[in-house]
């Protein structure tokens, strides 16, 4: 493993922000204060985190409905994200977008998306800007194993062919779309899709940072080479159900149970930086406290800061009208 | 007679048509939900919000049909499917999705009839959720009947209620073209006493759920309530009401519209859609060009501003047109005099 | 100042943006043409209908880019590019086919802004031909405009002549909202003066072709030119009208709108699209709402009738509003006397 | 061979009879007198002609704006189309949808589709028709190679796997799509999506009959016993513009030349049966005398046919209003 000391850390601390991020939304929204739909990433943050390790501010990502744990890997502030989530006017879309919607274009994050398959499309245009202005930057679509049947995602691996952008396209198969299954939904195969539409295709195990790191590197490398785009497929899972106050009925009664006990890609993490020597446990044990602090403090923030105001209703429709 | 929820009442009058007829299938995402699932329990969903529950166990796999998130091709393949001999009920969740299939219903089934000089029948309903109200933010939110209403070929259908839900279902089921249905999703735990029995409504026929002599309130879906809750509130100052509730945008009752305009001479229209292009200027327009002659105040539309749905509460009441801002409109109207008569 | 027509003017405003501003790209299906073919020649179709012709000669592949025919794709893409530093203009080809892509228009580029708080902008054109009178049918002759007028988020324009849609697009292009650019395809061979240089008209601003005093006619695009031939006749049996160009449907100029049927009294309203939740029914509701006390007669719309478009040329003729119409319905508003002044 | 000697004079009549359409359309279009968009299939007849031999009115095909081929080859009659081509009240549509809207569904023709990736997913739907009212019918989608880029296209080869049901999915592969080659707008290869979505691939040479019979044979078999979609990939070559008034500055000047002289599949044929002693020269001649009797009398009656009526205008929009 040769990564950097200061990737190591910052790739830990942003799994964990996701995932104690996640795991109090899932207690909050029991408290019923939080409105609208959330999605939580829980169980996936190595595969955000492992293909963000290798994007600046400059590369652009584009996310999902379950968009959390990509807007954190991508560096939106926590603060931000949850007074959103909680409707405030500190929010980072002003509490006008809500869960699905966070996004931050000044740190590349082109949007959580409430539209399944929205996102592949904006990503052919994103790598066409990168392309255009010569900045040397990649693009990235996250989507689902269910969105990898939506016309729209299946048309830009086409086009992002096509056109030869540095685009890469992150297949987060946790084998469910909603209460549907994969193995029903999914004819075929991603591979044989990738080869299709004409790009390399990259597999990775979505519960090891590692294993997702070091894939998706080479995939993002191929892009932003200048080779056109790439299909990182990455095998995930998620930990709560589709989203909160799913009961998930559709999933066996212990599955969720095995995959936090032996697929835990925090535990997995820490496994193997400590027993290679690279980090001790107390770095880690560090960052986890602080991360702790964080997301309390987000909470007690977002909780206690100031609704929108009457105004905000007509602001921002357009830029001029 | 039972009370029913609005959910209840689709349900039953899906179930009720694909009782008596073999060829009323059901599709759509997670209608039944659990396919390809780790636990083997069928019918894991019956549909986002419940409304499909318990069909797949009655009708199986081959009548209540999950699908691939991929709007385009299921709900062409129900367009093709109607055309062929089945009578598909195809759900397309959040009527936002349309944006990615509209094609299949726009120049596709909506146009077959017409283009094919008369020689196909699409039986076909399109049943999909619409509204603000639950913080589900602009892409899960909108209302967009007045698009399908402005497409030549499609019926469109804005149910009010329970009752008038499980009628207009199942007339919409046994109706011979492509029917757009919409449910507004705040209103699935809205009860009221719904009949066992199948039955249905006509499309084109308004329903008034009340007469007054001041002012007409015309209402779509969910606004039927508001706009009946603001009557209830003017009678108590010596305004009295007509409520109009279309039922249908597409085909519309203009002529019990146009009568009760002739009566009343004032008219407020209350539409949840965006402002531009909408019921609201729809009838609006048809009032001014054939009960001009009627009309004693300018015609007031109540309808949210034109903006995204914004997903903080706050934003989103104001945003929705309530029976304040209904009651404030229709005192306007019943309050003005033209200047001639002032 | 040179005669120029409808589909130079288009072109000469896209090459003057692009020269000026080098983030300024067109991509579309065979904008430029030739790709991959076996001749060698590039740029061999400009356009399915030349449009876009000698611009790939002039600023090359790279920003010229010819896309698969997959229009979710590439309208999404040049959304996408838009939100992150160039000016797509991206080409629909026909209005049509944004069947195909809606979500990426409705549910992207319209709302980033608004569910983003503030933080994105999008400066992106689509360009597409509308309108019937090609015998095209009815899956290319549709006018759609009143289904993006319905949406937040976007403008609209649909300019009457090539001056207009010279200054329209370049405005459009530095615009730094998605702007729906809608080009009559029967237009493209009409001529006028057109000024070499580039200049911009603003959105939102009517422009008066003529001034009356006894009917205000709105039209839109195409519709102008036949709402001026019919002012024109009426001109000579002594009936003098306002003819106004909206020239955006979004945002619309409601105060000139208002201004003129405040003057005349009386309003027809020219629209070529379907005839439900249309531009015509919009700005009649915003004149029964706003200029009420004006009106001496009921409010005209002259519009297709609520069908698909017919493809023989005798039904297609039928379809159209044509100038006998407009004629017809400004001389019935004209003549037209309220009971109480009868 | 192992064909009936028929199938062969029923196949041949068939691909003569859309060749003189389409030649004789060539001519009348020029005069001006024919009205709209007119896409030829000339040159692409062994196709349309040999996948329809498989099928009998009960199973249906969706075809695509160069649709006439297909419309000939599955029964519908010249005289019909010939009148709605030139806007006639006596036209299989009433004059009321032209070249691009033939359809008769009486004959299991679902229609040519001025919208490209139009017909895949109603042929997943009129396969699910087939399946569900267990009549042994297939259902099959034309498109062409720039249709197989649609997101409508791809989704369909997914939900045609996903349900298992008998539909065959023919891409046309005449190398453009309009004035754009395959080899720029196509990535990845068919094979390849095939695959992808699950299905078995078939490939055949589109300028032989023979080719296309045998081949479409397999891919329609595999669908009727309920095996589940397949993907037929004919190779072929249009030998006009992409519509009627394209110069075709994009292709080789000696391209069209050459596929004539070369890739006739109507020489191809006869060489093929009279050289194996299944048909006499004359035997295609009088087949060939016969149909240019009928498109001669289609052109004549078309021409004098009555246009449509005023009222008709208002028909048809709806089944009930
Ligand atoms: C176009 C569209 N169709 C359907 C939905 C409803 N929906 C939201 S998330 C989802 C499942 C997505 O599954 P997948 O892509 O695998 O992502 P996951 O939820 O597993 O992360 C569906 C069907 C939607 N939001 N947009
Ligand atoms: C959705 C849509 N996009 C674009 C067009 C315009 N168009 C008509 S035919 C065509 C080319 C189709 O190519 P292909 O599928 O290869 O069929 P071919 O013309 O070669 O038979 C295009 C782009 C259309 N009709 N519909
Ligand atoms: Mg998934
Ligand atoms: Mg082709």
């Amino acid at each position: 493993m040769q990564i950097a000391r200061d990737i190591l850390t910052r790739s830990y601390r942003s799994m964990r922000t996701i995932r104690d991020f996640e795991e109090r939304l899932h207690v909050e929204f029991a408290t019923g204060d939080i409105p609208g739909f959330v999605h939580l990433y829980c169980g996936e943050e190595a595969s955000g985190v492992g293909v963000c390790a290798h994007l600046t501010d400059t590369d652009t990502i584009a996310s999902t409905h379950r968009g959390h744990g990509h807007c954190i890997a991508k560096g939106v502030g926590v603060d931000g994200m949850m007074a959103e989530i909680y409707g405030r006017r500190s929010g980072v879309c002003r509490g006008k977008g809500g869960s699905m919607h966070i996004a931050d274009l000044s740190l590349g994050m082109l949007g959580a998306n409430g539209i399944v398959g929205g996102g592949p499309p904006l990503i052919c245009g994103a790598a066409l800007s990168h392309k255009t202005l010569k900045d040397g930057a990649v693009a990235v679509a996250f989507y689902g194993d269910g969105a990898s049947n939506e016309g729209s995602t299946l048309e830009s691996l086409n086009l992002a062919s096509v056109w030869k952008v540095p685009a890469v396209f992150v297949v987060e198969d946790n084998g469910y779309g909603e209460a549907t299954g994969a193995s029903y939904a999914v004819a075929g195969n991603q591979k044989d899709r990738a080869a299709g539409f004409g790009m390399p295709y990259f597999e990775c195990d979505g519960n090891d940072f590692f294993s997702v790191y070091e894939t998706a590197g080479e995939a993002i490398e191929h892009a932003r080479k200048g080779n056109g785009p790439a299909m990182l497929h990455v095998h995930l899972a998620r930990w709560y159900g589709h989203f909160e106050g799913d009961a998930m009925t559709y999933r066996a009664a212990d599955e969720v149970a095995k995959l936090r006990a032996e697929h835990d890609c925090l535990v997995n993490f820490r496994r193997k930086v400590v027993g290679a020597g690279l980090l001790e446990d107390s770095d880690l044990d560090t960052i986890d406290t602080a991360v702790k602090d964080e997301i309390e403090a987000a909470v007690v923030a977002a909780r206690k800061a100031p609704l929108p105001e009457d105004a905000d209703l007509m602001k921002d429709v357009y830029v001029s009208y | 007679m039972t009370k029913k929820s609005f959910r209840q009442a689709i349900n039953e009058a899906l179930r009720q048509e694909m009782q008596r007829d073999p060829r009323v299938i059901l599709m759509g995402e997670d209608v039944a939900g659990g396919r390809g699932g780790t636990s083997g329990v069928k019918d894991a969903w019956g549909g986002v919000l419940g409304v499909t529950k318990g069909l797949l166990t009655e009708f199986g796999e081959d009548r209540v049909l999950d699908t691939p998130i991929s709007e385009a091709s299921y709900i062409g393949a129900a367009a093709g499917a109607a055309a062929t001999g089945l009578r598909p009920v195809a759900e397309l969740m959040f009527v936002d999705f349309v944006g990615c299939c509209l094609d299949q219903i726009m120049n596709q089934a909506a146009k077959f009839r017409y283009m094919f000089g008369g020689k196909a029948r699409t039986p076909l309903v399109i049943r999909a959720m619409y509204g603000a109200g639950f913080n589900a933010a602009a892409q899960h939110s909108q209302a967009l009947y007045p698009l399908f209403t402005h497409i030549p070929g499609l019926k469109v259908v804005v149910p009010s209620s329970p009752y008038e839900a499980k009628g207009l279902l199942i007339e919409a089921i046994r109706d011979d073209d492509p029917v757009i249905f919409l449910e507004n999703k705040v209103m699935y735990d809205d009860e009221e006493d719904v009949p066992d029995d199948p039955y249905t409504i006509p499309f084109g026929e308004a329903n008034l759920t009340r007469e007054g002599d001041d002012v007409t309130i015309v209402a779509f879906g969910r606004m039927v309530n508001f706009a009946n809750q603001a009557a209830d509130r003017l009678e108590k100052d010596g305004i009295s009401c007509t409520v109009i509730d279309p039922r249908t945008t597409s085909p519309l009752d203009a002529a019990t519209i146009l009568d009760c305009v002739n009566e009343t001479g004032r008219l407020v229209i209350v539409d949840e859609s965006s402002p531009r292009c909408n019921m609201a200027t729809d009838v609006a327009a048809l009032v001014a060009e054939e009960a001009f002659d009627a009309l004693k105040a300018p015609i007031r539309r109540v309808t949210p501003p034109h903006t995204p749905v914004p997903f903080a509460t706050v934003l989103e009441k104001l945003y929705v047109p309530d029976v304040e801002k209904i009651e404030a409109a229709v005192r306007s109207v019943a309050a003005y005099r033209v200047k001639e008569e002032a």
